[in-house]
């Protein structure tokens, strides 16, 4: 007989594996979700007050501005980018938004510094595509430009606009009970979230984070896809500046939170188990590394820690976090 | 100014003789981006305009040794009679403000020493022109007095304090001043780092509250904390004021907010914080030195509390004497 | 119509900085057709079909599509004329599936949006005209190359192109989804489709090609018309002089000293109770279809995956399981299959990739003597004939078949015992590959026991003592030389004839 | 015929190319040399101060410990790894060894720190090979964490070292007219360069970041690699801390010059030329990046530049040195 005539599947391909990678991935997706509900038990122990709607929706409101700047950061991720510069656009959009609010009202001050944000990212993904460089170092340099264009604006001063009609209406408000910075959270989560799962530019971020040259040969346009992830994660940044500053109405050039900001939400993002490699992550992930953190954050301020406990404690639950998710993707191969 | 360059970075350890014309002055603050440090600079341009002479601001970041790369290339620079630093840090800045006064430069300090004891009034660098300086051990216990008579009001009194950063030496000096003043019958139920941030402020005293809903006071280092504290009161629910049911606040500086919220009863007391009073004294007696007229020896250390038209706090009582009074920088 | 020029390209000419690839190349791409493209390692053959496919500019010359003179920026241009490239290493997004690979920069969204269910109904019916049993939802870092091969066809064909560029489609291809692959290629050609065919294996070129170019150092060289071209004519052309026989002499084993290599019992995730051993001088064939698990053996014995049960020995020497450095102590060496991705440091010289693993022997206190290691990189690189050879070149920018040669090179710094080669001829040119089985027939005649995996079954039909076929992980059967052929070794690794286990 | 008489013109076009890259190279090497050259130039014209050795000195002195920390990082980025704990390893070496120096003496303190260095440097290797997490969330985490060792040995105060007998002497004195901080730097960056150019070590640790599957199939302890420039980056750190606490004799949790410690570093090396993707680089490129961007606030300080241009400055400085890189790796390929 001849080989041709040997009509069995050549390959022996394996369908086995398959059942093994839903199983791990379980592991792998709610070993973290496993991580925050065992801090939310042991928190409820520690501390009585811990277990409220209330104390559930502060820990949202104050930190939404993580979540939605992190959100951001995980479409760049994802693409294989990183962008440390978020920090500066965050505050700029801060000063930015009340020096504009005190001169051109409110609604053109929202709809200038989300543009702003945008063309912050759009000269981060053009400069790192131009240059060719990595857009660590990129997004580090841009980062320290904007914070000039802060200081520029507000000369180190606060920028109060909080009698501006409108200007603390995001801040101050609340939609059906939930905080507007929360809202905006939510609705950028699954923006993001269908962008990334559903759409054709979802699957080009994933592609070109995990092997650009595959992208290219695809016909992906690569160079348009990490500009664009650049866009999307300074737009993010911009929401989040806006999230805070509408709360005190009060914009200033080293903004709270703003130092710690893209390295803060860059945690959240590898926390939250995506990997900083690219190619592969979601954006619930992030979602569940932020809480993770804040959560943390939130027992340490109720349960009173010492600073330098504080420092260990936080230390340690990113590494047990990153642990897991070690553990998890060891499960899966 | 009239003089050459060469002669003002001189080099030697030789005293420089005395400017004639305009006097150029470097003054290193803490950050650009610190309302505190810009309304001490703005002051001290407005005094330094008046006597004839120039002041250039350095932007020392929070970082001390972005501080002290600039003082010393200030110094190589050549282009100025004198200095008024503000230390980010009092011991790693001392170096270099000897390399400063060993150039024939007049070097005063403001709000922090310089000098390896930041806590300390005492003079600690020799040569230095003046320090014009907050006492912060003194400050510490001021806001703990502050919060004892704030206390009498309350049954069983609870107490929150607001810390900046116990990281800081400037901080962490206060933390056992402050508990050894406050009368033990004041409970001190909760305290955290809100690292000089309003927003920060909002948020520790938002979980405070919440692990502790019966708080009556919140004490802090800094009248932006305090604003987040209050912003957390009524965001709550609660009322903000000194009286049974009520929650109120003591702030640190006397800012114009917090002199506005204490005139309406909102929050208890302020401690006085006077930088423009401060910055206008340091410029002025380091114009003078670098005129040849040296300060006299009381003049050597200035604690700011004496430079204050309205005492120690910013009281309801204090500042219904001082009607005119508004604070001298704003956070909030 | 088919004979219709589709793409012409007019005396072409590449050049990387100063290193001149291509030079006046003239080619007509025919629609209906099979062009070949033969050529040794470094003739520019992918350079040609990275031209073609818009992921390189030429340099000189004019490139028509449809006689119209273009020069392509990228390969999103080239795919709107309907040029696509079936790249020479698989070009794949490990982290996304099957499916969304193959139709990747193709999902035909609506209004942005993918839809699911239309993916998987093409991908069936893409399924139905290749049939290469791929699930569609594995994620492609779990496939072995032959499956990311077949990926790379599944998505060139359902692009519905006009001229596929197939840069060595079958390298990683066992026979019979090599049979596969070239009754897909007939049936595209018959729907008018251009195929532009590069391949080392000359035999499969004159079997399937309706026209052949020769490049040799970049230029296109004259070879007999098609109706008169034989695999000796072709060797003539490619390499400007013919090649003798292929495979040397095999030297005789002396099976009654100890063997040098005894594998027991072994056991990994991927391969069940594995024992066989090799003499001095003995070259042992792994046989079996691709994914039977002959990899994951010679990776159970080099350390690089760990075993779950079983001893490996060699000498009498137990060696330690996941330690490469214990397997390299024992004098075992490994060249392994994906060159790109567990072989060479791409980034980095032909001279450190040659001396990494035995740099210690060239050291005096940490510090690698270049009155040593110089002349030795410069003797291998001459012997190996490694072009371009500079030691301090980049091994990235050589051609495949030349960086097959470096992977090689490694393993004769030093004379190991038992050298385990997986695919070592894979994308090496015929000039290379008698030169590499020469290679082997030296280290076996010099006492080197050889373990070799290898699709191409010829190969272990000329070199092999005897040949173990792999079914499911396990060894099924063993073949003496005696009765070694390609079809006994199939007939095995497909079940046909059921041996001892 | 034989295989052996293949033997024909195997190098025909072997030497051409030698000529070229060589001539890439000096753009891409001397490019951004070109550009220290010309601040140079520039700042000699613009302050009649700049060009003196006091000037050089000083600026050496200042960033001693900067380029100290960079150079350790240099080899941690060449091996594809990334160290964000350099700045709480230097924080920290400030305050154990004023602690210790006040406890065990100066020499035996000294020691301590820099076995201290090593040993986070080891755990930082160990951590991120034995969770397979990336560096960068693990030093990001065990900064956290060493932060809060310094705390808890500080208490937050400052702790005073400087009568303790030849604490300060490292600081305060100088070698032949070098400072010593500088010296360190020197000795440390001439090791380091012998070690990744002439060692089998250096090689390896080439190998390791440029294919960390192949260099282990090629026999290289991928592991033992990675886990000792980790701990050569943190002695690094510690010889930075050094260095620096010394001038003062004073430590500090909150130490000067820690908080941008890992990022400055970090741009240093990447200005310098060195990939981020790890296998290539140079500690020489990391010295002309540390120089380089001295040079600029060394010239925004004598020209006293006002804040918000001196940012918007320091970041353009940065992006053109990425281009001039970017330029230069064009060239020679
Ligand atoms: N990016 C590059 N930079 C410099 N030289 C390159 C580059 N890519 C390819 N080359 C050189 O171009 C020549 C042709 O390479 P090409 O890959 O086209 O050969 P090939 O005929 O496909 O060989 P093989 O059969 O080995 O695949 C080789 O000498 C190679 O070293
Ligand atoms: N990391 C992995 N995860 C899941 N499955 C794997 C992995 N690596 C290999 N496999 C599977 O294990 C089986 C054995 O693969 P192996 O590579 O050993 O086969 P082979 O006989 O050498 O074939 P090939 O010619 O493809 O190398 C294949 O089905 C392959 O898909
Ligand atoms: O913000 C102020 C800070 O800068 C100063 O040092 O102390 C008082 C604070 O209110
Ligand atoms: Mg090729
Ligand atoms: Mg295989």
């Amino acid at each position: 007989m001849s080989v041709q005539e040997l009509d069995l599947n050549s390959t022996e391909a394996a369908v086995a594996p398959r059942r093994q990678i839903a199983l791990s991935a379980v592991i792998r997706d709610f070993g973290l979700v496993a991580a925050v509900l065992a801090l939310v038990v042991s928190l409820s122990i520690a501390s009585p007050n811990f277990l409220s709607v209330d104390n559930f929706m502060n820990i949202l409101n104050q930190n939404a501005y993580v979540a939605i700047t992190a959100f951001g950061a995980t479409l760049v991720i994802i693409a294989g980018g990183f962008d440390l510069s978020v920090g500066a656009i965050y505050a700029f959009t801060g000063v930015a938004s009340a020096w504009l609010a005190l001169h051109v009202g409110t609604p053109a001050a929202l709809a200038l510094v989300v543009l702003a944000g945008a063309a912050f990212g759009c000269a981060n993904g053009l400069a790192s595509r131009l240059l060719r460089a990595h857009p660590f170092l990129v997004t580090l340099a841009t980062g320290v430009i904007i914070s000039g264009f802060s200081v520029g604006i507000s000369g180190g001063f606060l920028i109060n606009a909080s009698d501006v009609a409108g200007f603390t209406t995001i801040g101050t408000t609340a939609v059906a009970g939930i905080p507007s910075p929360v809202v905006i959270m939510i609705v950028v989560g699954i923006a993001l979230t269908f962008l990334l799962r559903s759409t054709a530019y979802g699957r080009y971020v994933y592609a070109v984070g995990a092997n650009p040259r595959a992208a290219r040969v695809s016909g992906v346009r690569v160079g348009a896809v990490i500009v664009t992830t650049f866009v999307v994660s300074g737009v993010c940044a911009a929401l989040a500046g806006l999230a805070e500053v509408t709360k005190s109405g009060v914009g200033q050039a080293d903004a709270s939170g703003a130092s710690g900001l893209a390295l803060g939400a860059i945690a959240a993002v590898i926390v939250g188990g995506t990997s900083i490699k690219g190619g592969q992550g979601a954006i619930w992930r992030t979602a569940v590394g932020v809480l993770l953190l804040a959560l943390v954050q939130n027992g340490l301020n109720l349960l009173n820690a010492a600073p330098h406990y504080r420092d260990i404690i936080s230390g340690l639950v990113m590494i047990v976090a990153v642990g897991l998710n070690a553990l998890a993707s060891d499960a899966r191969s | 100014t009239a003089c050459s360059s060469t002669e003002k970075s001189g080099g030697s350890a030789a005293a420089a003789d005395p400017v004639s014309g305009t006097v150029d002055i470097a003054f290193f603050g803490l950050a650009a981006n610190n309302t505190y440090t810009q309304s001490m600079f703005k002051q001290a341009e407005e005094t330094a305009q008046g006597m004839d002479a120039k002041v250039q601001f350095f932007d020392g970041k929070f970082d001390a040794s972005v501080q002290s790369r600039q003082v010393q290339d200030a110094i190589t620079s050549g282009n100025y009679d004198a200095f008024i630093i503000m230390p980010n840090d009092s011991a790693s800045i001392l170096p270099f403000a000897q390399q400063a006064i060993d150039a024939g430069i007049k070097v005063s300090s403001l709000e922090y020493p310089i000098g390896k004891d930041p806590a300390s009034v005492d003079l600690q660098l020799d040569g230095l022109t003046t320090q014009v300086i907050e006492d912060v051990v003194f400050g510490a216990e001021s806001i703990a007095d502050s919060a004892n008579r704030a206390c009498e009001v309350y049954e069983g009194c609870q107490v929150a304090m607001l810390w900046g950063s116990r990281k800081l030496p400037t901080d962490a000096v206060k933390v056992p001043a402050f508990k050894d003043d406050l009368d033990p019958a004041n409970k001190l139920v909760a305290e955290g780092d809100a690292n000089y941030l309003e927003v920060d402020g909002f948020n520790l005293a938002t979980d405070m509250l919440q692990a502790n809903p019966d708080i009556n006071l919140f004490v802090t280092v800094g009248d932006q904390m305090a604003g987040g504290a209050a912003r957390a009161v009524t965001e709550s629910g609660r009322t903000l004021g000194n009286k049974a049911g009520s929650v109120t606040i003591i702030g640190y500086g006397a800012t114009t907010d917090g002199v506005e919220a204490i005139r309406a009863g909102r929050w208890f007391e302020s401690l006085a914080l006077v930088p423009k009073d401060m910055a206008a004294k340091v410029t002025e007696l380091t114009i003078a030195a670098a005129r040849g007229e040296e300060p006299s020896d009381d003049e050597r250390s200035i604690v700011q509390n004496s430079l204050s038209p309205i005492g120690v706090m910013a009281s309801e009582k204090s500042l219904a004497e001082n009607p005119d009074f508004v604070g001298q920088y704003s956070t909030q | 119509m088919s004979g219709d020029v589709i793409v012409e390209l007019d005396g072409i000419g590449k050049t990387y900085g100063a290193n001149r690839v291509l030079d006046d190349v003239s080619v007509e791409i025919r629609r209906g057709r099979v062009h070949a493209l033969v050529g040794e390692n470094g003739a520019g053959k992918s350079t040609l079909g990275r031209i073609i496919g818009g992921e390189v500019p030429h340099s000189t010359g004019t490139l028509k599509v449809d006689g119209r003179s273009v020069h392509q920026g990228s390969p999103r241009e080239a795919l709107a004329r309907g040029l696509v490239v079936i790249q020479q290493e698989p070009t794949l997004v490990p982290t996304l599936t099957v499916e969304q690979n193959v139709f990747l920069g193709q999902e035909q969204p609506s209004v942005g949006v993918v839809s699911r269910r239309r993916l998987r109904e093409r991908f069936e019916r893409l399924a139905a005209r290749l049939p290469f049993a791929l699930d569609p939802q594995a994620l492609v870092s779990t496939l072995s190359i032959a499956d990311q091969q077949k990926i790379e066809i599944m998505r060139a064909v359902a692009r519905d192109a006009r001229v596929i560029v197939m840069d060595e489609p079958t390298s990683s291809l066992g026979v019979r989804e090599t049979e596969v692959l070239h009754d897909v290629v007939r049936g595209l050609c018959r729907e008018g489709v251009a195929v532009v065919y590069v391949s080392h294996f000359l035999e499969e070129v004159l079997e399937i090609a309706d026209d052949v170019t020769v490049l040799r150092n970049g230029r296109r060289v004259a070879c007999p018309d098609r109706d008169r071209l034989t695999v000796p004519a072709l060797v003539e052309a490619m390499l400007g002089r013919p090649v003798g026989a292929v495979f040397p002499d095999r030297s005789a084993v002396d099976r009654s000293a100890d063997p040098v290599l005894v594998v027991d019992g072994l056991s990994t995730e991927a391969v069940d109770d594995i024992s066989f051993r090799v003499w001095p001088g003995e070259v042992v064939g792994l046989g079996g279809l691709v994914g039977s698990g002959r990899s994951e053996v010679l990776r159970a014995i080099f350390g690089v995956d760990r075993r779950h049960q079983g001893t490996v020995t060699v000498g009498g020497e137990p060696v330690r399981s996941g330690s490469v450095q214990a397997a390299i102590a024992r004098g075992i060496g490994l060249i392994p299959e994906d060159r790109a991705d567990e072989g060479l440091l791409l980034g980095l010289s032909q001279k450190v990739n040659l001396t990494l693993t035995h740099l210690r022997r060239l050291c005096f206190a940490g510090v690698p003597r270049a009155s040593l290691e110089t002349p030795m990189v410069t003797s291998l690189l001459t012997r190996l004939e490694v072009r371009p050879l500079d030691p301090r070149g980049r091994v990235g920018n050589l051609s495949g078949g030349n960086q097959q040669k470096i992977l090689f090179g490694r393993w004769m710094t030093e004379t190991p015992r038992v050298l385990l080669l997986d695919e070592p001829t894979r994308g090496v040119d015929i000039g290379a590959k008698v030169a590499i089985y020469r290679l082997i027939a030296e280290l076996s005649a010099s006492g080197v026991a050889c373990v070799i995996v290898s699709s191409d079954s010829e190969e272990l039909v000329g070199l092999a003592h005897r040949v173990h076929v792999m079914r499911r992980g396990h060894i099924v059967d063993t073949v003496e030389q005696e009765h070694l052929s390609v079809h006994s070794i199939m007939s095995i690794a497909l079940g046909v004839v059921e041996g001892a286990a």
